[in-house]
C-alpha cells in the first residue's frame, strides 16, 4: 500500500496552492494528488478565454508542464475516489487500490448545478465548468446559431459574452429580477445588462425556461413569459454547488460545502478541505459558507498546507470577491453587496455615466469597510480589500475612497505606515 | 500694482529633448514650468524664475538651461541693472529690499590676490600622502606660560589649562540656525561635523534636545540677541558658546523669522510659540559697551561652571582690530570675525552689500593688533566669510585664523546654487526652507556625504599645500605671512595684510 | 604713538578710542574737603568694570594754598628730560610760574611705564594776554604743548583741582600717587577703563579736563566725527581721539565760551526725540526745536553716561535713550554719581536716596545748592 | 533577489523613478528614444503616492505570500521560489484583473486600453532596478539578499 | 603674567586672583540646612563657587551677607534633580541676578542693578528695593517681583513657552522702553508710588511687543505708547490674573492687595504678533 505524508484529493487551485504551499515549507514530504479528471491542471477559470481564442489549450494550463515533477508530486489521474477510511488514513480508488496518507486534503471542488427543467439532458445543452465542458461546447459552436444562457450570474454571463463574440444569437435567462443579483447592486446590474443589449445580446431577467422543444437536441425553448426562442445551443450556468460525497455519512460535519475551521481542519482529525467544496471562513460575515472563488480556493489550499505541515496559520482572507468584465466594462466587487435600502450601513458611492464610472461602499457601524463594487476603473482596488481585511475604520477618509487616484497617500500618515509598515523606511531623518 | 520689473532669467527647453515628464514642474517653487495637458506642451513663466537651477539639475535629458534674461536697459555706468529693479521693486511695494546668502558685489576678493608659497631646493617639501601631516587644532585661551614641576625627574603640568577644543581640521561650519534653514541641513551639518571631528554653529535657533546627547560635543552653540532657545541645558549641552554680536552680510542689524516659519518644532527648540515672529532686536540688549559683553562672557562662563571656551562674533568693520582686542580682555577664548562676505538667509540689500569690511584685511589687522598687544595666544580666531576653497582656508591661516568657518561653501556642497532667495522660504533645494514638501530634497544621508567628502577633500589639499611650503604641522602656518605674496595689491593693502609683494 | 597723535587735521579720521568703563563720583556739596577712600573703594568694587589699561582721578578743591593758580599736571613720557626742558622754557616763557614739584610718588607699586609727572603752578604773564581772556590763553597753549611737544602730555590745567590718572586699575593709579594718603577735595571723580584701544599710555586714561572742566565717560560716542568737526570749527583740537576728549571741548565750547547752563547743554548733548518734542508744550517745543537745530552736530549719538565737573559742579548725564547706566544717590552734603548703585552703596552704607535719572536728564550736584534733586523727582 | 525599500521622507516627488521605470522597459532603454520616437512608450511599473507634501513610490513588495498569485486564474503570476520574485508572464496573463482586486498596495497596474497588467520585475537583468538607481534624492534603496 | 602681558596689560579682572573654593571656607558658616556666606571680601566667582558647593551640600537655604553689587548671583547652580535652592541676599545685588536661573528663589532685601532675571528659566527673584536697567530681559519663565521702580527696558524681549510663562510684578513705575520687544508673559505695573494723578512717565512702552501682555495701574498717554500695542480693558480673566499676582505681589511685601485692586487697571496688548511683517519688499 502506498502511503503518502500527503494527499490531496482534488487537482485544481487548491490543490495546487496547497502543493505549493508545503513545497515552501518542506521540501522533503512525499505528496500525491488523486485527479479525477485526465487533464494536467488547467484553469477553470479560463474557459471563456479558451472558448473566445483568447489563449490555447496550453495556455489553460494553471502550472506549466513538468510541474508536478518539479514539486515531486505523485499524481493519479483519472482516478477516481470511492470512499475514505478516516479511522485509518486511508483512502479507496475506484480501482480498489487503497492509499495511506499522512494528512489528507479534500478538494473535491464543486458541481454544476442543473436546474430541475425538464429536457436539459439533451445533447446540445451544456454545463460551464469543465475542460470536458468546453470541448464539447467548442464542437458544438461551429453549427451553432443560437445561444441560450440560463443563468445571468458570473459563469453565465461570461459565457453569454464569448458565445456573442463567436457570432452567436444570445439570450440570457435569470430568473432573479436583475442579473448578478448576488455580487452587485441595482445600479452595476442595470449597467451590465445594459452593456449586453447594447451589445445585442438578449438578457431577460425575471425568466427562465418554461419549456425546452426539440427531440435529442434543443431546438427552441418557451419562456415563462410565453416568449419563444430559437436555440441550438443551451449553456446552463446557475452555480455550483460543493462535491461533499466523500465527506457525507462519515461523520464530518457539512454544511452546504464541507465545514473547516480557520486553518481549514475538518471535524475529521488529519482532514483538511479547500476550495469550492468547503464552507469556509468569511471574515466580512464572521461565518463559514461556501466561496467557490479561484483565489478563495488557492490561498484556501495554501493555508491547508501549512497547517498540514505543522506551521499555525489562519485563513482570515477570504471573503466574496469578483474581477470580472464584460465587454469593455470592468467590475469588480468585494464583500457584502448591500442594497441602498439598507439602514444599517452606511453607504457612499460616486458615479459618472459619462465615463462609466462607479463606485460604492459599504461601512459597517465601526466605519469598516464590508462591501464594495467599483466599475470602470478598477485600479488599485487590492488596497480596499486590505483595508477590509486589516478592520480599518474608514471613516476619517471615507471621502477620498472616492477618488479614482485614491492611494495610500490618502490615508491618514499613522495608518498608512502601519499598513506598509514592511517595505518603508521611516525616521531616516 | 502692475510691475515694471523685467524677468531676471530666461528659461530655455530643448524641444529634441524634452519628454514632458514634469520633473521641472514639480521641483520648481515658484511655478515656473507648467505643463498644458491639452496642447502636451511645457511652458516657463520666465518672471518666476529665480535661477536656483533645480530644474536644470533635475531634468533627466537635460533640456532645459536657464540663463540670465538679455533684455537690457540703456546701457548706463551709473544705473545698473540691478539699480532699476531694486529701485522699481521698492517703487511697487514701499518695503526694504531684502535678500540672502554672501554679498555679490566686485569688492576685491583677496583671497584672488594672495599666492602661496612653496618649498624649493633649499628645504624639502613633503609629501602628505606617506609623511605625517598634522591639521589638528585646538581653540581657546592659551597661557603664556606652563608652570611645570619635577615629580622623580619626570616633569608635570601644574597649569591649569583654559577649555579648549580639539578640532581634526581647521573648518568649522558656520553659524546657520534651525528656522534659517531646514532640520535636515541643519543636522546633516551636525553629522557631519561629527563625522569629521570638527564643529557645527546652532545659530540662534536653539539645539534641539533629541539631537544634544549626540551632537553637543560638536556644537557650538550661541547666545544672541533674540536669546532664543537659550537656557542652562542648552549652554552646558554644547562644546563652546558663542556670543553673536554681529554677523558680516548685515553688521549691526538684527533679523525677524517670520512666524510662519516657525512651525512646531522650530518654536520648541526656540521655546516659542508655535507662528509667533523670532525677533532678533540689533544689539543684545544686556550689550551696550565692551565691559557689558565681558558681563555676558562671564555670565555664561559661571552658567557653564567655567567649562567651556566662550567665542564672541563680531562682523568685521571698520575699527573691527581694536574690537577684538576689547573681546579678548572682556574675556573671550575665541574672537570669531565675519566679513563683508558671509552669508545669510536674509538680510536688507542695501546693508548686506555696503556694510562692513572684508574678512582678509579684517583678519590680518585683527592678527596684527593682538600680536601687537601682546594677546593673540589669549585667544583663538575664527574667521568666517567667503572662504569657497582649501586655499581660502590656508591663506586665512597664513593670515592669522587659527580655523575659519565655512557657511555658503557648505550650503553649496548640499546644493545651493546661491540664487539668494533664502528670505522667501521657498528654497528649491530643500535647504533654506521649512516648507514640508521642500525640505524633503534634502537627503541627509546625502547631504551630510556631501559636507564630509568637502571637508576631506579640502583637507587633502590643505595637506598637500602645507607639505609645499615644507611645513608637516598646521600651526607652523598660522599667522606666517612670509608664506604669502600679494599680486596686484596696492601699497596699503599691502600694509594692511602684512603681507610682500610677489617678487619681493 | 603718541607721535602719531600728533597730527594737524586729517581729511580722514584715523580710528578713535572706543572705551566703555566704570565711573564714580562723589561730591560734597557745602564745599567740605575729604579724603579719597570713597573713590577708590567705589570704584574697586566695579573693578570687572575695567580691564586695567586705565584708571584716574580729579580732584577738586585739590590746591587750596595756590587756588588762584592756574595747576598744571603735566607727564613726560618716556620720562623724557629733554622733553621736560623745552616744556619747563615754554611754560616760563608763557607764563609765571609759582611753584612746581614732581608729583609724589609710591615707589613700591608697580605700574607700567609710568612717565614723569611734574606739576606747575602757574599764571599768566599779564602783558601778554592782549584782549583774550586768561582762561583763553591757558586753554591755547595748553593745546599747543598737547599738540605739538613731543612725550609731552598735560593732564590738567584748571585751578584748585588736578587729575591723576595712568595705565592700571584706578586704585593702582591711586596707591601710585598716594591720593588716599596726600590729597583731600570737595569732588571726586573716577574712572575705570575698559579700552578696546591704545592701551599702554597714560594719557589715554580718564579724566579728560580742560581748565577745570573734567569728564568721565563710559560709552562710545557714534556721531564722534560730526561732533569733532563742529569743535574744529570752534579752534578745538582733538588730538586723543577719544570721545571724553570731545565731550570735554563740548563742554567747556557751550558752558564756558557761550555760558549756557548745564541744564540746556544736556539738552544739546541728549535732546528729547522729535516725538517727544511734537507733544510738548508751544515755549519747550520751540526752544527744543531751535535746540536741535542750532546744535545739531553736537548732538552725542550712542551710548554714554558721563560725569562732569568743575570747581563748582559735579554733573551726571546719560544718553537720550540711556544706553548706559547710571545711578545718583545723595545723604547728607553728599552727592554720589556710579555706574553701580552697588559702588556707592559700598562706599555709603546708610545712604538716603539713590535714583537713576532718566536718559537725558542731567543731575546736577552744585555748591550749596539742592539742585540734584531736581532730577529725583524725574526720576525712578 | 533583492528588495526595493521607500524612504518617503526624501522622497521628493519628482515621479524620475516612473520615467526610468518606462525607460528600463522599453525598447531602446534610452530616455530621448523612449518618449519621443518610439511608438510605444511602456507603462511604469512604479507609482508615485501623492498627497502633497507627502510623496512616495510605491512598486510591487514581492510579498511572501503574495495574494496577487492567489488570485491569478491563469497562472501567470507565480512566486518564484528560487529568486523569490513575484513573476507575471504577459503571454499566459488573459487581463482578468484578479491580481488587481487582490495586491493589498495596488502595485498591480492597468493599461486599460490593451488590458494587459504590468508590475515590477526589478528591473530583470540590470544591475539594480532604474527607479532605484536613478533616484535623484536615494529614496528608493534597492537592499540586496545576498 | 609675563613681561609682554605686562607692557600691555592683558589683565583677566574676573579671574585674576580668584581664590579657590577650599580657601574660603571661612566665610561660610553652616547651620543645618542653613548656610550663611559672608561675601563681603569675595570676588563674584568666589561667592558662585561657594553657593553651588554650599548647595551641593544639600543645603537648601543659603544667606548671603554683605553682598554688594556681586553679579550673577544663583547662575551657576544647576537644577537637575529639581531640587531648589532659597538665597536671600542682604544689602546690594550686583547685575546679572540669576541670569539663566532655573528654578530656584531669591530674595533681595535691598536694590538691585542692571539685569535682573535675565534670561532667566524658572524660579523666583523678589526685590525689596528697586531695580535698575534690563530688569526680566530675555526671561521665558519664573517670576520676578520688583517692590519699587525699575529702571529702562524692563521685561525687554520677555518671552513666554507652553506652560512657562514668566511673570514680572513691579511696584513702582517704569522707565523708557518698559516691555519693549515683548514676545510673550505677563508683566503688571502698579505704579504704587505715584502721586493723586500722577501719570507713569515711560515713552516707548511696548515698542515692537509682538506677544505676552501688559497690565497697567495708572495713566499713560496714548504717546507714551509705541505703536505696536493698544489699550484694552481688562476681562474677567485678566481680573483673576491681576488678582492672582497683586496677592503675591503683596503677600511678599506686606500690603494689602484689596486697596490695589480696587483701582483701575489697563491692558496693553500687542496689536499684532507680526509687527515687522510688511516692511520687505520680496
Amino acid at each position: 500500500m502506498r502511503k503518502y505524508d500527503y494527499l490531496i484529493i482534488g487537482n485544481s487551485a487548491a490543490a495546487v496552492g496547497c502543493i505549493e504551499g508545503i513545497r515552501s515549507v518542506d521540501k522533503k514530504s512525499t505528496i500525491a494528488v488523486i485527479s479525477e479528471e485526465k487533464h494536467h491542471v488547467y484553469s477553470r477559470a479560463l474557459i471563456p478565454y479558451y472558448l473566445e481564442g483568447k489563449i490555447d489549450r496550453d495556455k489553460m494550463n494553471y502550472r506549466p508542464a513538468g510541474f508536478y515533477e518539479q514539486a515531486r508530486v505523485s499524481l493519479f489521474i483519472n482516478e477516481k475516489v470511492n470512499g475514505i477510511k478516516y479511522e485509518e488514513n486511508k483512502v479507496c480508488l475506484s480501482s480498489g487500490e487503497f492509499i495511506e496518507y499522512g494528512k489528507l486534503l479534500l478538494a473535491t471542488g464543486g458541481k454544476p448545478i442543473i436546474p430541475p427543467i425538464k429536457g436539459l439532458d439533451k445533447n446540445n445543452v451544456f454545463t460551464f465548468l469543465s475542460m470536458d465542458d468546453v470541448l464539447k461546447i467548442e464542437k458544438a459552436l461551429s453549427s451553432a446559431k443560437n445561444a441560450v444562457v440560463l443563468g445571468g450570474g458570473v459563469i453565465g454571463l461570461m459565457a453569454a459574452e464569448v458565445l456573442h463574440k463567436k457570432g452567436l444569437n444570445v439570450h440570457v435567462l435569470e430568473l432573479a429580477d436583475r442579473v448578478l443579483a448576488p455580487v452587485v447592486d441595482e445600479h452595476v446590474s442595470c449597467i451590465i445588462e445594459k452593456a449586453f443589449n447594447e451589445q445585442g445580446a438578449s438578457i431577460h431577467t425575471s425568466n427562465t425556461i418554461q419549456e425546452i422543444h426539440g427531440k435529442e437536441n434543443v431546438e427552441s425553448i418557451t419562456l415563462q413569459d410565453g416568449t419563444s426562442i430559437p436555440c441550438d445551443l443551451l449553456i446552463v450556468g446557475v452555480g455550483v454547488s460543493p462535491r461533499v460525497e466523500l465527506a457525507e455519512g462519515t461523520g464530518m460535519e457539512v454544511n452546504r460545502g464541507i465545514v473547516v475551521n480557520k486553518k481549514m481542519q475538518t471535524t475529521v482529525p488529519g482532514v483538511f478541505a479547500c476550495g469550492d467544496c468547503a464552507s469556509i471562513y468569511d471574515f466580512i460575515l464572521g461565518e463559514n459558507r461556501p466561496l467557490p472563488l479561484w483565489p478563495n480556493a488557492y490561498a484556501g489550499g495554501r493555508v491547508a498546507a501549512f497547517n498540514m505541515a505543522g506551521i499555525e496559520k489562519e485563513y482570515t482572507w477570504g471573503t466574496s470577491m469578483n474581477s470580472m468584465h464584460f465587454f469593455d466594462l470592468n467590475i469588480i466587487n468585494a464583500g457584502l453587496n448591500i442594497s441602498y435600502s439598507n439602514s444599517e450601513y452606511e453607504i457612499i458611492h460616486t458615479e459618472d455615466e459619462n465615463k462609466k464610472t462607479y463606485r460604492k461602499f459599504v461601512l459597517d457601524k465601526n466605519g469598516v469597510l464590508v462591501g464594495l463594487i467599483l466599475a470602470g476603473p478598477i485600479a488599485r482596488a487590492g488596497i480596499f480589500l486590505n483595508l477590509m481585511r486589516k478592520n480599518v475604520d474608514v471613516r476619517p477618509f471615507k471621502e477620498e475612497l472616492l477618488c479614482e487616484n485614491f492611494g495610500y497617500a490618502s490615508i491618514p500618515e499613522e495608518l498608512r505606515w502601519t499598513l506598509l509598515k514592511d517595505d518603508v523606511i521611516l525616521g531616516v531623518v | 500694482m502692475y510691475s515694471h520689473l523685467l524677468p531676471e532669467f530666461v528659461v530655455e527647453r530643448r524641444e529634441d529633448r524634452c519628454i514632458r515628464c514634469r520633473a521641472c514642474e514639480r521641483q520648481c517653487p515658484n511655478g515656473v514650468h507648467v505643463y498644458d495637458s491639452d496642447l502636451d506642451t511645457m511652458f516657463s513663466l520666465e518672471e518666476n524664475c529665480v535661477g536656483c537651477q533645480r530644474c536644470a539639475v533635475i531634468c533627466p535629458t537635460n533640456a532645459l538651461s536657464v540663463r540670465h534674461h538679455p533684455a537690457e536697459y540703456r546701457k548706463n555706468s551709473s544705473w545698473t541693472r540691478d539699480r532699476f529693479q531694486n529701485l522699481k521693486k521698492q517703487a511697487e511695494t514701499g518695503g526694504v529690499v531684502l535678500t540672502g546668502s554672501g554679498n555679490d558685489k566686485s569688492y576685491r576678493i583677496y583671497w584672488d590676490h594672495l599666492v602661496l608659497n612653496a618649498s624649493q631646493v633649499t628645504n624639502p617639501s613633503i609629501d602628505p600622502l606617506r609623511e605625517p601631516m598634522e591639521l589638528k587644532t585646538f581653540i581657546g585661551r592659551k597661557p603664556d606660560t606652563l608652570k611645570i614641576n619635577m615629580e622623580d625627574g619626570e616633569p608635570r603640568v601644574e597649569s591649569e589649562l583654559h577649555p579648549n577644543l580639539e578640532l581634526e581640521t581647521p573648518i568649522v561650519f558656520s553659524a546657520m540656525s534651525y528656522g534659517a534653514i531646514s532640520y535636515r541641513a541643519y543636522k546633516s551639518l551636525a553629522r557631519a561635523a561629527k563625522e569629521s571631528g570638527t564643529l557645527f554653529n546652532t545659530g540662534e535657533g536653539g539645539l534641539p534636545a533629541e539631537m544634544r546627547a549626540e551632537f553637543g560635543s560638536n556644537a557650538v552653540v550661541q547666545c544672541a540677541s533674540g536669546r532664543f532657545g537659550v537656557d542652562k541645558d542648552y549652554l552646558n549641552s554644547a562644546a563652546m558658546l558663542e556670543i553673536k554680536i554681529g554677523q558680516g552680510a548685515k553688521p549691526g542689524i538684527g533679523g525677524h523669522l517670520p512666524g510662519e516659519k516657525v512651525a512646531e518644532h522650530i518654536a520648541v527648540t526656540r521655546m516659542i510659540p508655535r507662528g509667533t515672529d523670532a525677533l532678533s532686536p540689533a544689539p543684545q540688549h544686556d550689550i551696550y559697551s565692551i565691559e557689558d559683553l565681558s558681563m555676558l562672557i562671564y555670565a555664561l562662563k559661571e552658567a557653564t561652571n567655567y567649562e567651556k571656551p566662550v567665542s564672541v562674533k563680531v562682523a568685521a568693520v571698520h575699527n573691527v582690530a581694536a574690537i577684538a582686542s576689547g573681546i579678548v580682555r572682556a574675556g573671550a577664548d575665541i574672537v570669531a570675525i565675519d566679513g563683508l562676505r558671509g552669508g545669510t538667509g536674509a538680510a536688507p540689500l542695501a546693508t548686506r552689500d555696503n556694510v562692513g569690511i572684508p574678512m582678509e584685511l579684517a583678519l590680518a589687522a585683527v592678527d596684527k593688533r593682538l600680536r601687537d598687544e601682546g594677546i593673540r595666544n589669549k585667544c583663538s580666531i575664527l574667521a568666517a566669510s567667503g572662504i569657497r576653497c582649501s586655499s581660502d582656508v590656508i591663506k586665512a591661516i597664513a593670515l592669522g585664523a587659527d580655523a575659519v568657518y565655512i557657511g555658503t561653501a557648505a550650503l553649496v556642497a548640499m546644493g545651493c546654487t546661491l540664487c539668494q532667495k533664502c528670505y522667501t522660504g521657498k528654497c528649491a533645494w530643500g535647504i533654506c526652507t521649512q516648507d514640508p514638501y521642500l525640505v524633503k530634497r534634502l537627503n541627509p544621508e546625502i547631504s551630510t556625504q556631501r559636507l564630509v567628502n568637502l571637508l576631506s577633500g579640502w583637507s587633502h589639499e590643505i595637506k598637500e599645500m602645507l607639505g609645499g611650503m615644507g611645513i608637516n604641522a598646521v600651526e607652523s602656518l598660522r599667522g606666517n605671512r612670509e608664506h604669502l605674496r600679494g599680486i596686484g595689491l596696492q601699497e596699503w593693502e599691502l600694509n594692511t595684510l602684512g603681507v610682500k609683494g610677489a617678487g619681493e | 604713538m603718541i607721535d602719531n597723535r600728533k597730527i594737524e587735521s586729517e581729511r580722514f579720521l584715523p580710528d578713535k578710542d572706543i572705551e566703555n568703563c566704570g565711573l564714580f563720583g562723589v561730591m560734597n556739596t557745602s564745599g567740605t574737603r575729604f579724603g579719597g577712600e570713597m573713590a577708590i573703594n567705589a570704584i574697586k568694587n566695579m573693578k570687572v568694570r575695567g580691564n586695567g589699561l586705565g584708571g584716574g582721578f580729579a580732584i577738586y578743591g585739590l590746591y587750596p594754598q595756590y587756588k588762584d593758580y592756574y595747576a598744571l599736571h603735566v607727564m613726560y613720557e618716556n620720562k623724557n628730560d629733554e622733553a621736560k626742558k623745552n616744556a619747563e622754557q615754554f611754560l616760563h616763557e608763557n607764563f609765571y610760574v609759582v611753584y612746581d614739584e614732581e608729583i609724589p610718588t609710591n615707589p613700591e607699586v608697580d605700574v607700567f611705564c609710568p612717565p614723569l609727572v611734574w606739576r606747575y603752578f602757574i599764571t599768566p604773564h599779564k602783558k601778554e594776554i592782549n584782549g583774550v581772556s586768561e582762561d583763553e590763553y591757558v586753554i591755547s597753549r595748553v593745546m599747543d604743548m598737547n599738540k605739538y611737544m613731543q612725550d609731552v602730555y598735560v593732564f590738567s590745567s584748571g585751578k584748585d583741582m588736578g587729575v591723576f590718572k595712568g595705565v592700571g586699575f584706578p586704585e593702582e593709579i591711586a596707591d601710585y600717587f598716594m591720593l588716599d594718603k596726600l590729597y583731600e577735595g570737595h569732588i571726586w571723580t573716577v574712572h575705570s577703563r575698559f579700552p578696546t584701544n591704545t592701551p599702554g599710555w597714560w594719557g589715554g586714561a580718564h579724566p579728560f579736563s580742560i581748565l577745570d572742566w573734567t569728564v568721565v565717560h563710559n560709552g562710545e560716542i557714534s556721531s564722534y566725527g560730526t561732533n569733532r568737526r563742529f569743535l574744529e570749527l570752534h579752534n578745538f583740537y582733538c588730538t586723543l581721539y577719544t570721545d571724553t576728549e570731545v565731550m570735554a571741548y563740548a563742554v567747556d565750547l557751550l558752558m564756558r565760551r557761550q555760558k549756557l547752563p548745564i541744564e540746556v547743554v544736556s539738552k544739546i548733548f541728549a535732546p528729547p526725540m522729535w516725538n517727544s518734542i511734537k507733544y510738548m508744550k508751544e515755549r519747550e517745543k520751540q526752544l527744543y526745536t531751535t535746540l536741535r537745530m542750532v546744535y545739531a552736530p553736537l548732538l552725542m549719538n550712542g551710548p554714554f553716561t558721563v560725569v562732569i565737573a568743575n570747581q563748582e559742579e559735579m554733573i551726571g548725564l546719560t544718553d537720550r535713550i540711556r544706553l548706559r547706566p547710571i545711578t545718583a544717590g545723595a545723604k547728607d552734603d553728599f552727592v554720589f554719581l556710579s555706574s553701580e548703585e552697588g559702588a556707592i552703596r559700598y562706599v555709603c552704607p546708610d545712604l538716603e536716596l539713590a535714583w537713576t535719572p532718566p536718559g537725558g536728564e542731567p543731575v546736577v550736584a552744585r555748591l550749596n545748592s539742592k539742585d540734584h534733586l531736581k532730577s529725583l523727582n524725574k526720576s525712578v | 533577489m533583492g528588495k526595493i525599500q521607500v524612504k518617503p521622507e526624501v522622497c521628493i516627488g519628482c515621479h524620475l523613478c516612473e520615467i526610468w521605470c518606462q525607460v528600463a522597459h522599453s525598447k531602446s532603454k534610452n530616455i530621448i528614444k523612449t518618449f519621443l520616437y518610439e511608438k510605444t512608450i511602456p507603462m511604469s511599473r512604479v507609482v508615485v503616492e501623492e498627497n502633497l507634501p507627502l510623496t512616495f513610490p510605491m512598486q510591487c513588495r514581492h510579498c511572501q505570500e503574495p495574494d496577487c498569485v492567489s488570485a491569478c486564474i491563469s497562472g501567470a503570476l507565480i512566486k518564484d521560489s528560487a529568486s523569490g520574485k513575484v513573476i507575471h508572464d504577459p503571454s499566459k496573463c488573459v487581463g482578468c484583473f484578479s491580481c488587481v482586486m487582490a495586491c493589498p498596495y495596488g502595485n498591480i497596474f492597468v493599461n486599460e486600453k490593451t488590458r494587459e497588467i504590468v508590475k515590477c520585475d526589478l528591473c530583470e537583468g540590470l544591475d539594480e532596478p532604474y527607479c532605484v538607481s536613478h533616484c535623484p534624492n536615494e529614496a528608493l534603496v534597492y537592499v540586496s539578499d545576498d | 603674567m609675563n613681561e609682554l602681558n605686562l607692557k600691555f596689560g592683558f589683565r583677566d579682572n574676573f579671574l585674576e586672583g580668584v581664590r579657590q573654593p577650599e580657601e574660603l571656607e571661612q566665610f561660610v558658616k553652616t547651620c543645618g540646612q542653613q548656610a550663611e556666606i559672608d561675601a563681603q571680601n569675595l570676588r563674584h566667582k568666589e561667592i558662585n563657587d561657594l553657593i553651588r558647593d554650599t548647595a551641593k551640600r544639600q543645603i537648601k537655604h543659603i544667606i548671603l551677607r554683605n553682598v554688594c553689587g556681586h553679579r550673577y548671583i544663583g547662575t551657576r547652580l544647576s537644577n537637575s534633580e529639581g531640587e531648589t535652592v532659597k538665597i536671600d541676599v542682604y544689602n546690594y545685588a550686583g547685575n546679572d541676578l540669576g541670569v539663566f536661573l532655573d528654578g530656584h528663589h531669591i530674595n533681595v532685601y535691598g536694590n538691585a542693578q542692571d539685569g535682573v532675571g535675565n534670561t532667566m528659566n524658572s524660579g523666583e527673584i523678589v526685590v525689596h528695593g528697586k531695580a535698575a536697567d534690563v530688569a526680566a530681559m530675555s526671561m521665558r519663565g519664573g517670576k520676578v517681583f520688583i517692590r519699587d521702580n525699575v529702571g529702562y527696558r524692563a521685561a525687554i524681549h520677555m518671552k513666554e513657552y507652553k506652560d512657562k510663562v514668566p511673570v514680572l510684578v513691579i511696584g513702582g513705575t517704569a522707565q523708557d522702553f518698559f516691555g519693549e520687544y515683548m514676545a510673550g508673559g505677563k508683566v503688571i505695573l502698579l505704579g504704587l508710588n505715584l502721586k493723586e494723578g500722577e501719570m507713569h512717565r515711560a515713552n516707548y512702552i511696548g515698542t515692537g511687543m509682538h506677544g505676552g501682555v501688559i497690565y497697567l495701574r495708572g495713566n499713560v498717554k496714548d504717546s507714551q505708547l509705541g505703536k505696536e500695542v493698544g489699550i484694552r480693558p481688562l476681562d474677567e480673566e485678566d481680573k483673576e490674573i491681576v488678582e492672582k499676582y497683586v496677592k503675591e505681589y503683596c503677600s511678599h511685601f506686606n500690603c494689602d492687595p484689596g486697596e490695589i485692586l480696587n483701582s483701575e487697571f489697563k491692558k496693553l496688548l500687542p496689536v499684532s504678533s507680526r509687527p515687522y511683517g510688511k516692511i520687505y519688499a520680496y
